[in-house]
């Protein structure tokens, strides 16, 4: 790992904290039947959304899928705004309308979450057209998992893309599951980043659980996009700690891969590399964790005392 | 008769299908050990193996489409499309190929293929996951489509379809899994296409509807014989064919008629059932065609906006109310 | 006003546009130099360059993705599918993103896309090149629905439909693209949406239709004259917004509707029409609202069935004289 | 090239003479106007179609595409009923209803040509799940062009027959245009076997004017299909010496590059070769020419003296 700001290196640890305590908190509320619909946590993989957000600039895109809390948190979004979407509140990023799927914030060129596997990968390319077409210097990070990995829109997307020369980073969490289909049954390679070369493509393969280690590899992506190299296929190795989604038995592992996977959990792992390299001690470990908790309990506070919306606005706001 | 859920129902015929035909498998994404989302498919791995009942990656468009390679070849696929919003990505290899084989290539061709999936809210899974398409099948020649209210007709209604020789859109609700009902027993038993089923019996009003919705219009139904109304109302099951001479008789003795659909008013099946009606029973009808619908907008996550959104017992009986006193 | 086809007055909208907005980008398969399968965008990459007139490879799916993605970011992409049954690829940005968006998103969100296609049939192109869909985004919140019929409409439509900040299904017509007709000259001007045309002025009968079906309709009506029969006929040109207001008036007088559309009958525009219609007008009605629309079949490629198929200005003519008559 | 019966030989130029007299007569047809619609000519391809129908089994089975005279009359197909359809009669393969795009016959294991660019893809992968199903030996040849590769079907369907190992022949005729964008504007790599690397499956480059060379690749792929290999991509460099529909002006190509490839014309190229060869003297060439001509004059009077479709019978047939 590079040397790096002691002040950034604790602020990536903070965001993956609150992540995590955030999808915790989101999990029992679901399951307290106090939030109705249903949420795709993203527990285990705060190392790809953190790592991945710190390698963007201000003026960078984002799509995101249907597990998007933590891209959303990392790019800067409020958590309470978040939690009162889930709560179905108007103070909710969509006022209620999009649910745990479905929010965006684009001044935060957080250009939405999903609720269509596969469907924010052509957004990503027609936002990466855009800024070349406004001769703007973003790039667009366009995040997919490993099921999403095998829809036909990733084919054509990376192909108009690469075609093109889109400053479009495709960054594929591979979380070695979609829903309950292990990547061996969906995709008919060892490696998701291996596809690239079908594009004429740069393919990268990342440990997706080590924060900076993405931060790094989307960090040079985006450079060589920004520089008009066109794009990138960036696998990130990872895991759900969590179910899929609300109400998940997880019948498809073992409890001894979880364990397993417990162990890789990347905030430990930097957690104890932050420690172990003299950036952290355990004291103020916990008051980030303890920070952290406290940042989640005002979101749902504000997610609870926020108002529904209004039912006779219902009909309004279809159109521009 | 035995009493098991609609998930039951729908289980059990598709395996005494399996069982009868070798032909018939299953196709979909997580339908394997996790038996689908909604659990329809759940123990059919284990009883039919992973030959019958094959877990496809997230490729709507080609899942689709080598199901209906595969009727073409004698099989009688029985693909999950997990909610029906996702139909969207594999409207070609349907419109395009399923519903126009057997017209264009004739007798030698055959279509053997029932897509079974999930419309409807009720359970705040926001605006992609909660859509009521079924009225861009019924605009689709060649296409035939269910949309089954109980755990009986769920149970019949997918024993046809498998039987049928057509690609048929098969559409459960997310509403009515949990829901309870007298099946047949021993035997699953098929429902024939194209035969409403009567609520209730009356002669005040005509209320038609189909899926979740023939669940509230019996509701409905009582709390209208508590005021005094006795409506003919009737379960559609099947889209296509449509029953509409059933429709067309009750109202000929009403005189008024009611429909209620989900989906978003403008362009859905009710308008159809509405011009046909008032094309065969023009003279009869002593009041407008009234629709009880969804709005005009995308259905919410948020419970109270889906609630408002969501055509209910009480709204059905409002507008029947309406319609019943009409001049 | 100035004698143009409805080819040329496309391509000047598109062209003005262009000059007048940076912003307004064509994407879509052979626009570039080939111009398009029916000549919509000849000239304009030699005028507006490859960045402004992107070719596109076969991917459907994702070059409307891809635009909406572009929208977003304050692009105005146009697209160009080059036969409407190829919209079934693209169904999913379309309904689940495109009509959503603003919706979902709110005020920060705007999807300014025109997704040009070309419906219908008459050119004998067969079953997967000649279907019209137009019910399928009319029953689509959040989508605007255009269907011209004329040189003039098909210019000012499309500019409007270019500076709409919504998604805009703008559908043209393989026959008409050869018609001619006046143009206001020298500047492109914007026809606003929902508001329908006035094809001639009567009192005997109300005749409804769009695209193609209203140039049979102005033969039509033509034809009825001489038999003495006047015709208020109305092109609708948006299918979304809806003229209905229009309609009901005109039933109001004529007392008799006939409503005509080239898509399969079950479950088109015109059952939303009739639906209407009665609920409005219901009182005014002398007869039933009668329907003249393509079979629910496939449109074949043989001249004989396609043209047995389609209806047009004769069999119009019989429907009206039949409504007119009734009783 | 292998040594070969010369009987069999001569039967592929023969077969290739008459889809070429064929597609002629129909362009000739079309412009005079006496067909109406459209169609796609495949002449200059015919050493794909009659090199790759050559190395299937009677058991095998074939989907096709827009451009399927030539595949269908490779596999046997009648020539007068295909010009039937083309002249929408009732005599035609799809008794006028289909067109020159849309026409089967499942005896002949021909399942159809098809209008949608790339559906084919799917439709075959559906066929090979049934052979592997059944347990049946059969092999699916899927032709497509190189426009259809870009399609996201594509990808699904080589991932899913990789993952399933079905029995399915990818041949992609790249006649290196898609109507007229040439092949490097729409697909990112020189070439489209290179692609199947990325579901790791075998990919092949031919020679696709070469009849022989055609036959041998695709026998070869077949073989090891047929024995539980799985599908394998083959390429087929080629050139469409026609238009791509009807009245096409071809302005995105040049006459040199057309004058290029007729001399690369895969008919002369085997006659060449069949004469140089002692396989065939001109006088024998001669006679199959004309016989070709005969052939496809009177599938022209077949198709104008054929019925005309019932008009009052086109509400028929819908459902089975
Ligand atoms: C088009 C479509 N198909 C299916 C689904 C249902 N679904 C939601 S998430 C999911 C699994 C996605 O897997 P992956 O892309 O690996 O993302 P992960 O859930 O692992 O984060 C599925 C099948 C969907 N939302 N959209
Ligand atoms: C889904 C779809 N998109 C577009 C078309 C229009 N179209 C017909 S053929 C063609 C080009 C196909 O190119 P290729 O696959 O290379 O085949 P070729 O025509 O060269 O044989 C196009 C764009 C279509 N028929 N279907
Ligand atoms: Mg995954
Ligand atoms: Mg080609």
């Amino acid at each position: 790992m590079k040397k790096a700001n002691r002040a950034t290196l604790i602020g990536y640890y903070r965001t993956m904290v609150v992540i995590r305590r955030f999808e915790e908190a989101v999990e029992q509320l679901f399951a307290r039947g106090v939030i109705r619909g249903t949420t795709h946590p993203s527990s285990g993989q705060e190392a790809v959304a953190v790592g991945s957000c710190a390698a963007l600039g201000k003026n960078d895109y984002i799509t995101s899928t249907h597990r998007g809390h933590g891209h959303f948190i990392a790019r800067g979004a409020d958590p309470r705004r978040i939690m009162a979407e889930l709560f179905g509140k108007s103070s909710g990023y969509s006022h209620g309308r999009g649910g745990s799927q479905i929010m965006a914030d684009f001044r935060l060129g957080f250009l939405g979450s999903n609720g269509i596997t596969g469907s924010g990968l052509a957004i990503a390319t027609g936002a990466g057209l855009a800024m070349k077409l406004q001769g703007r210097r973003s790039v667009v990070l366009c995040f997919f998992g490993d099921g999403a990995a095998s829809q036909g829109t990733f084919h054509e997307s990376l192909n108009m893309a690469s075609l093109w020369k889109l400053p479009v980073i495709y960054l594929c969490e591979n979380n070695l599951y979609a829903m309950s289909s292990p990547v061996a049954e969906t995709v008919s390679v060892p490696h998701i980043a291996q596809r690239a070369e079908a594009y004429g493509m740069k393919g990268v393969i990342v440990d997706g659980n080590d924060v900076l280690a993405v931060r790094d590899a989307v960090a040079q992506s985006c450079f060589r996009a920004r520089n008009g190299n066109g794009p990138e296929l960036i696998e990130c190795k990872t895991y759900r700690l969590s179910g899929h989604s609300r109400g998940d038995p997880r019948i498809y592992r073992t409890r001894e891969e979880e364990a397993l996977w417990h162990q890789r959990d990347p905030i430990l792992r930097f957690r104890t590399w932050l420690i172990d390299n003299g950036f952290l001690d355990k004291a103020e470990a916990k008051k980030i964790e303890s920070g952290a908790a406290r940042i989640v309990a005002s979101a749902v506070r504000f997610a609870r005392t926020s108002s529904d919306p209004d039912p006779d606005a219902m009909c309004r706001g279809l159109f521009a | 008769m035995k009493t098991m859920s609609y998930t039951e129902a729908l289980r059990e015929a598709l395996a005494a299908e399996m069982k009868r035909d070798d032909c018939v498998i299953l196709l979909g994404e997580d339908i394997g050990r996790y038996g689908g989302a909604f659990g329809v498919t759940r123990s059919l791995l284990d009883r039919f193996g992973p030959q019958r009942v094959i877990n496809t990656p997230i490729s709507e468009l080609s899942f689709v489409g080598a199901a209906v390679g595969a009727a073409m070849m004698g099989m009688r696929p029985v693909v999950e499309i997990m909610f029906m919003d996702f139909i969207t990505l594999a409207m070609d290899p349907i419109v395009n190929m399923a519903a126009k084989l057997r017209y264009v290539f004739g007798d030698q061709a055959r279509c053997p293929l029932v897509i079974r999936t999930v419309a409807g809210g009720g359970r705040c899974y926001g605006p992609t996951h909660s859509q009521s398409l079924e009225a861009w099948f019924v605009h689709t020649p060649g296409l035939k489509v269910v949309a089954p209210s109980t755990p009986a007709d769920a149970q019949g209604l997918l024993i046809s379809a498998i039987r049928d020789d057509n690609p048929v859109i098969f559409i459960e609700h997310k509403m009515l899994y949990n829901t309870k009902g007298p099946v047949p027993v021993p035997a699953c038993r098929p429902v024939p296409f194209g035969r409403a089923r009567r609520i209730s019996r009356g002669s005040h009003i005509t209320i038609v509807s189909w899926s979740w919705m023939a669940c509230q219009t019996e509701i409905a139904a009582a709390m209208l014989r508590e005021e005094g109304i006795e409506a003919d109302a009737m379960d559609m099951r099947t889209l296509s064919p449509l029953d509409i001479e059933a429709v067309v008789e009750s109202v000929k003795l009403t005189g008024r008629l009611l429909i209620v659909q989900e989906a978003c008013r403008t362009g859905g099946v009710a308008a159809e059932i509405a011009a046909r009606v008032f094309e065969a029973a023009h003279d009869y009808l002593n009041a407008p065609i009234r629709r009880v619908a969804g709005p005009d907008v995308p259905l919410s996550a948020s419970p109270v906006l889906e609630n408002a959104a969501m055509p209910d017992a009480e709204r059905i009986v409002a507008a029947a109310m309406e319609l019943v006193n009409f001049r």
